[in-house]
């Protein structure tokens, strides 16, 4: 299992925590020279309650598709937070929203927290970015793809009228992270 | 029909094979042209048949042709 | 056209050749005495005869019943498939192939009961196909059950006492749900239902001709009818009126009659049409 | 050049590449969670490949519409998930008898009903095959990878149109739903078979001719006008009660598939030569399997794996050697235990059988494969 | 009723209990932000309060899609069943127990597309159902495919290119399949509605209320609305009109507008009277 | 006065005379051969008695209307044949899921597809089990004789109302139309099950109370107001994606059937105690087996016969304990292999298991099974 | 095999020989004191073409439904009698309509011919009784049944018009088998 | 409304934890009493308030009630 990094990113629906993961896994396998498999899971209505995306990255084959032990999670709001941090595992990385998650969970992880939402608004005007913004700290964080691969991967996936916008928030996630470490 | 046919009968084919005797033809034909034998319709007074094709026309069972 | 002599007008000097159709050594087909899907196939042929269609070119396609035996006896494309899928599997050969002329001949219960779902929804897409619906009031294959068009108060194998479910008017359905060409006919008179069935063929867009025609064995016996001649004087001769002559009756006249000749008769873009026009265009300027 | 087509697709993405690199033309369906994004990607993919796309009112009528197209001579396919697939069950049959070629996808959800729409499940193994009335042809393959989607849909439209018979691929929500990176092959690189087209005269030609195992299916429009029943049938396509012709047409549907079962079993084996203890399980749960086996060896214990891709005809042959050699067969399955049923019956009592079942809407892991094992050791 | 005054004549001193008929707890629904069936579940509350029924009564049944997910909230006898299949599951609990009212709430795909079938037999039937169809141009629960009232060339996820499947007309297909009292009405006119539907439920036989809501998160979207309260404004109020008003508005103020309110009210037989009266005597007389 | 209640009856009458004897009142369906004279029997006969009929538009609709009729509180009954019951079995998961009574008759016809409509077969047993998506229980039972289709309804109605589940009658087209003398039973002479209804106030109320393996159903209307779902539910009947609630649910339907099959199981056993061979079959096909079994005791071999009434749940006690002490089991069907494999499975190579398939719509002969039963000795 | 006797009433679709069945049947198990089973086979569209019922009548339990050697068989047209002869058991008994079947069968069995639908037309102006009358001729040839059973059984099958008919019928067939015997 | 309630004002309750923030009942109020806060509604302006419930009404989420 050792050759396996595993990164899951949480919040409720329309958060846009599966897109972070696709991205994630695109910078990993597309844009990086990894192996990447992403998965999610959805209530049984598909939308609204907590949603959650996973990324595992591997040098070789994935074979088992979820998170087993995870390095790294993001919880953006405190239903997730609760409901998935079980995972982590000990010395990994806990990342939360500091407005959103107020009851920290314990465990053998290390905590980071950060305004990811209010970053969004007050630096960008769009809380719809606050996934670029994880993002950007999620890759920086943990190393595991370069910077260069998330930015391809962040411009290949947004249309073209926001790819400033989406270049920014990924810069400031890069440089927020920075900043925690 | 020209009025020389007026003159010549009509051949009417009735295909004993294929009729199933519904007695359709015989009782639609205007004129009382046919009539059922058995199970099978047949022509009784030919001399009265105006070609109007009506019982080949109803006749469910491709059975029945009138020919000038 | 409720005269013998308004059918007379449109006599013929040789007999038609429906040999030039049929397939060889099929005949007799399997429909009982006096059963009217046999005249009605021919006016089907008559009509196909006149509007100049290439066999190679026609498909008919058919669900499960008495008349969806039909496509058997005929030398063209055939499909026999499941009771009420005949309209879903015609789509499939439409959309793929719309080159061909598709013509579904189907029963009241086959179009009407399990296959009405595919009935409302191929008249709403407006694709074109023709649907011949050999209205029997009556489940015939099955022996006799009350169908979707049986009157109130006949009898039926499954309603002894009585049929308390109100019929579809057939027409009225296509029409809400958006066939272009819609119309009726009967066994009876079979030279009008033949000029209907022509009219049919060759309009663009889903076309609907109800065509009321006789179950002798089991309509016929069970509702006392002696003959399929008396069930074809009294439903399909006096049940009807044109819609022409309709138009000069009084009301009196017309009450419990069904209207036959081309009841609707509207032009809107044919599913089809549609398809390679916007979809495809769009989709290949998009690339 | 190849790096470029390397894309990161979800496995139902992958599934629609697979068919429109087989040649896939026409698509009719309705749309069911989780198997929707198939039919959402046919219906932006196809017209710009000049292929025809239509949503239809419902399941019944998206695999008959289906079947129509592919009567009409383009390639076809239609997707579903559970109760969407038991509607399709009758038409299934129908395209067995009439043997018109169709690839039918069923991404698996929870069930039985309603159930766990967004949950993953591998129990429709079992309705794959018998799902419809009397006794048909069944070809199914059970991909596990989501570039494993992309070519067995490939393979499953080369094998619909060798045999001219409906051929169904099945995986389960996980595969459907999940990313991985997917390279589209290029033009040549997988073989891609037609239908065999009839090379007599039109007046000599017979849709289901005797001379052949598998007739040529010529197109309807071509100039070869013939008749298509799902009644019992004769040669020439028309409907009979011959009890002799009834007898050796229902078994030469089963035949054609029967005797080229060689060709159409397909298995993965892992580590199985010195294997003590085999798993046995397709889809996402082999997944687990393999990553199970791998930790198994690392601690010493001789496990292996024998995945189908071909789950039905059922890979006898393969189960029958293991048995005899092995001292048990574990069967790992998102369900209550389907294929259990059949290793069962072709390990004959030779080796202990068990399965593993699971059926809360959660996926088998690794580890509860690992101790599974382990108890047989 | 297209101007907020009319709706301001109905005001209301105190506001409405929902309490009353909600299950506790269930609350918040599992709707969108904006999505109009939660208007709509209100306005039925409020018509059944209206009506007097007796909650033990009452069978609320749908069948598979967001709207059918209303029974859920609802303190009556609650049947969610199968996509499409709640009309005939309706059909078997109001003839098994004819004093029950009996309604349905359905999503315009349940209802029309894969139930279409069901939906033109229950009309025909004449049954005593309501059936409330929740008409939001999509399927919702499945993620915004097109659905069979979905408008000419709108995107959604399987017409990316626009759609060119022409809608269903809901209330002219109720009406030619025989539904006795088929009305209109919207999420936006409120009052309206509740009023609308009072009149449903109070009628006896198949009633068919259509109903104008919005899908923020997928119709809209796809199409360009910015907010639910816009598809309100365009699609419900601006798309619509009382036919009340209608009589004396010019066509070109009519044109691309639906009608709403009660369309179609005939008096005719009920199903479930038929059987009582028809079947079983006849049954006991015979015997 | 016996006598006068003798009658000579159609297989579909006497299942007719058995649900109004077992207190059918509520019957939707949709016409289909060989099944057809039951929907018209209750036509007729189930207003006499203040039950209610209905045609349906489809058999969909049929089975849909009669689970509504069952939840309202009337016993209910749907019948068909081959492709009915393939539509049927969207429904027939909804009912195992939400535990709603219903007997469901199954007249089999020559399969696949529309077949040999009118020609009997017994392709429909695998159908039965595994015709729906998802994992549920099933409960079949196959009577051999016309009164035995009276009686055997009967049980069904029982077991569906005890076990609040669906359960088939499986017959095929040969019992349906041949006639017997029947002796229609005095009221009191069978046990007549009702469902059982609750004792809780309907504040204390719940659908699937998980105090009970199978809790007691309130008929709609009755003052207790609940929910019903096909998704995954809690035992108050509201949706759950609690994984843990979905497994402990779904097994728990499973055990319903699995922990009370020794009561539902129900075997004929023939001159078995001394077998060396003993032929396992069902329905009309078990005539035959009887009447070969009788000659070839007469010429000396020693051949038994094990019959099925329950075939679902599967008789594997019964099989098992025969299969270690006889050479061969021989398996006659209408079918291509269906109860064949079912008891491979069970002997796991205990004995000799042999199929005996016959798919072109006549009946399986008592000399057929007579020489095949002989190759063994 | 013994105490099986076998009866197979064969001509098309209409002419009512399953009705034959059905009242041999009744006459046997429900008026008599024996046990029977009938049975029939349509053919796919069941209707038309050739028909047969099939009636086992036997002191005992009766296993196989179907016939085996039959004792004695009816054949009303020409395409049933050469479609259905087969299975008659040598020494068996095989009637047929002297009108309709003009191409006798060989085999170990004795045939009788008589103008049974002649007879009904003319002695009764109803061929539609012609299945009695055979149905008479049935009993009496073989004597499996009383002809009071058999009467009795008639006239429960028949509706009240025409129980005279039928009654008539019946009696021209006892008497015509008798000469015949 | 009598005359005397011009001058008691009503009571506007918006319950957090239903309101979506759709926002349709601020869209619709006809006299702009209410208004977005993040995404709950409000109340900005209690005494334009006609008591008209067309805020209530529309509300898809049973958030917001008026009281006399
Ligand atoms: C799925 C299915 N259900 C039922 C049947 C039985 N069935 C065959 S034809 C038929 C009705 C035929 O009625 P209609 O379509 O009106 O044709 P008709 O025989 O009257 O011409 C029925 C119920 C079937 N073959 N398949
Ligand atoms: C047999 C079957 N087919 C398809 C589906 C998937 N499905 C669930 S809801 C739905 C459409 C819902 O649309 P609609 O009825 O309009 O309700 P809405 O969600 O728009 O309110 C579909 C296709 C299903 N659950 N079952
Ligand atoms: S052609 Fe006309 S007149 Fe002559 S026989 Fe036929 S129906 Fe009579
Ligand atoms: S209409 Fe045709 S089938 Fe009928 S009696 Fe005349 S010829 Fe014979
Ligand atoms: S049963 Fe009725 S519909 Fe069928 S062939 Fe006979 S007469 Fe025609
Ligand atoms: S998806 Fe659309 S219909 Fe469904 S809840 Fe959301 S807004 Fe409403
Ligand atoms: S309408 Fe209701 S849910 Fe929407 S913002 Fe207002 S209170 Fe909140
Ligand atoms: S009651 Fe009327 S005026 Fe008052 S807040 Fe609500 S919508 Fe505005
Ligand atoms: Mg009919
Ligand atoms: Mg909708």
């Amino acid at each position: 299992m050792s050759d396996r990094y595993e990164i899951r990113f949480s919040g409720s629906g329309g958060q846009g925590m599966i897109l972070a993961g696709i991205i994630m896994a695109e910078a990993a396998a597309i844009y990086g020279d990894k192996n990447a498999v992403q998965s999610q899971s959805y209530g049984p209505e598909s939308r609204g309650g907590a949603s959650k995306a996973e990324v595992i990255i591997s040098d070789g084959p994935i074979d088992y598709p979820k998170a087993t032990a995870i390095d790294c999670m993001l919880a953006m709001t405190q239903e997730a937070c609760t409901k998935y941090h079980g995972d982590i595992k000990s010395g990994g990385i806990l990342l939360v929203d500091s407005e959103e998650v107020k009851t920290i969970p314990q465990g053998a992880f290390k905590v980071l927290s950060f305004p990811i939402i209010g970053t969004a608004r007050e630096a960008l005007g769009k809380t719809i970015v606050a996934n670029i913004i994880s993002l950007g700290m999620i890759a920086e964080l943990t190393g595991v793809v370069t910077n260069e691969a998330v930015e391809k991967a962040v411009l290949s996936r947004v249309p073209p009228a926001f790819l400033d916008l989406n270049k920014k928030a990924l810069q400031i996630g890069f440089e927020s992270a920075r900043k925690l470490k | 029909m020209t009025e020389s046919a007026a003159k010549k009968l009509p051949r009417i084919v009735v295909n004993e094979k294929l009729c199933k005797g519904c007695s359709i033809c015989v009782d639609f034909c205007p004129t009382d042209v046919l009539e059922m034998k058995g199970s099978i319709a047949a022509v009784k007074n030919l001399e009265a048949c105006t070609r109007c094709q009506l019982c080949d026309l109803r006749c469910p069972d491709f059975a029945i042709q009138v020919f000038d | 056209m409720s005269t013998p002599v308004a059918e007379k007008k449109e006599k013929l000097s040789v007999p038609f050749d429906y040999n030039k159709y049929l397939r060889p050594n099929k005949l007799p087909h399997i429909w009982c005495p006096g059963c009217g899907h046999g005249i009605v196939l021919k006016a089907m042929l008559r009509a196909i005869d006149k509007a100049g269609l290439d066999k190679n070119n026609i498909a008919l396609v058919s669900g499960i019943g008495c008349s969806s035996r039909t496509p058997g006896y005929v030398d063209f494309n055939t499909l026999h498939t499941l009771h009420g899928r005949a309209l879903p599997f015609a789509t499939g050969i439409k959309l793929a192939k719309p080159e061909m002329k598709v013509i579904v001949v189907t029963g009241d219960g086959d179009a009407l009961a399990i296959g009405g779902n595919h009935f409302i929804h191929a008249c709403r897409r407006n694709i074109d196909i023709t649907v011949l619906v050999f209205t029997n009031a009556t489940y015939g294959m099955t022996g006799g059950q009350y169908s979707p068009t049986t009157p109130l108060e006949s009898i039926a194998t499954t309603s002894r006492y009585g049929n308390i479910e109100p019929p579809f008017d057939t027409c009225e359905m296509a029409k809400a749900s958006g066939a272009t060409f819609v119309a009726r006919g009967t066994a009876y008179h079979t030279i009008e239902l033949e000029k209907t069935i022509h009219e049919a063929i060759t309009h663009k867009g889903t076309s609907v001709v109800d065509i009321i025609d006789a179950c002798p064995t089991y309509f016929g016996r069970a509702n006392k009818f002696k003959s399929a001649t008396q069930m074809m004087e009294e439903i399909e001769k006096d049940g009807t009126v044109n819609v022409k002559q309709a138009a000069s009756l009084p009301p009196e006249k017309l009450a419990g009659k069904m209207l036959r000749g081309v009841l609707h008769k509207v032009e809107r873009p044919e599913y089809c049409e549609k398809y390679e026009t916007l979809i495809m265009e769009k989709a290949n300027a998009k690339k | 050049m190849a790096e470029k087509k390397k894309k990161l697709l979800q496995g139902n993405e992958a599934c629609v590449e697979g068919a429109l690199y087989a040649g896939c033309r026409f698509y009719a369906g309705y749309p069911i969670t989780p198997s929707t994004e198939i039919m959402e990607g046919m219906s932006v993919r196809l017209p710009k490949l000049g292929g025809k796309f239509i949503q239809m009112e419902d399941e019944i009528g998206g695999i008959a519409a289906a079947l129509g197209g592919s009567l009409a001579g383009l390639k076809s396919m239609t997707a579903t998930s559970g109760p969407g697939f038991s509607l399709k069950q009758e038409c299934i049959g129908y395209a067995c008898l009439t043997e018109i070629p169709l690839v039918i996808v069923d991404v698996m959800r929870g069930g039985p009903s309603t159930g766990y729409p967004t949950g993953p499940s591998q129990s429709d193994i079992m309705q794959a095959k018998w799902g419809t009335h009397g006794d048909h042809p069944v070809i199914a393959l059970t991909p596990s990878t989501v570039p494993e989607i992309l070519t067995e849909t490939i393979r499953a439209f080369n094998l619909a149109e060798q045999f001219r018979t409906p051929v169904m691929v099945l995986y389960d929500e996980i595969l459907g739903h999940m990313r991985e990176p997917v390279t589209i092959p290029n033009p040549g690189e997988f073989a891609v078979e037609d239908r065999a087209k009839p090379e007599v005269k039109p007046e000599d030609y017979y849709p289901y001719d005797d001379k052949f195992l598998i007739a040529p299916l010529a197109p309807f429009g071509s100039g070869y006008r013939f008749h298509v029943t799902g009644l019992n049938h004769k040669q020439d396509g028309f409907p009979t009660n011959d009890s002799k012709v009834i007898r050796e047409n229902n078994l030469r549907i089963m035949r054609k598939v029967d005797i080229n079962r060689e060709t159409i079993w397909k298995n993965e084996e892992v580590m199985l030569d010195d294997a003590e203890v085999v798993i046995f399980t397709v889809g996402s749960t082999a997944r687990s399997a393999r990553f199970a086996v791998n930790e198994l060896r690392k601690v010493g214990v001789k496990a292996g794996l024998l995945r189908p891709l071909t789950i039905w005809p059922f890979p006898d042959r393969a189960v029958a050697e293991i048995s005899s050699r092995v001292k048990a067969i574990i069967v790992p399955e998102l369900n209550l235990g389907q294929m259990t049923l059949e290793v069962e019956r072709v390990a004959k009592g030779r080796c202990a059988v068990e399965g593993l079942y699971r059926v809360d809407g959660e996926p088998i892991t690794p580890s509860q494969i690992f101790h599974e094992v382990r108890k047989y050791l």
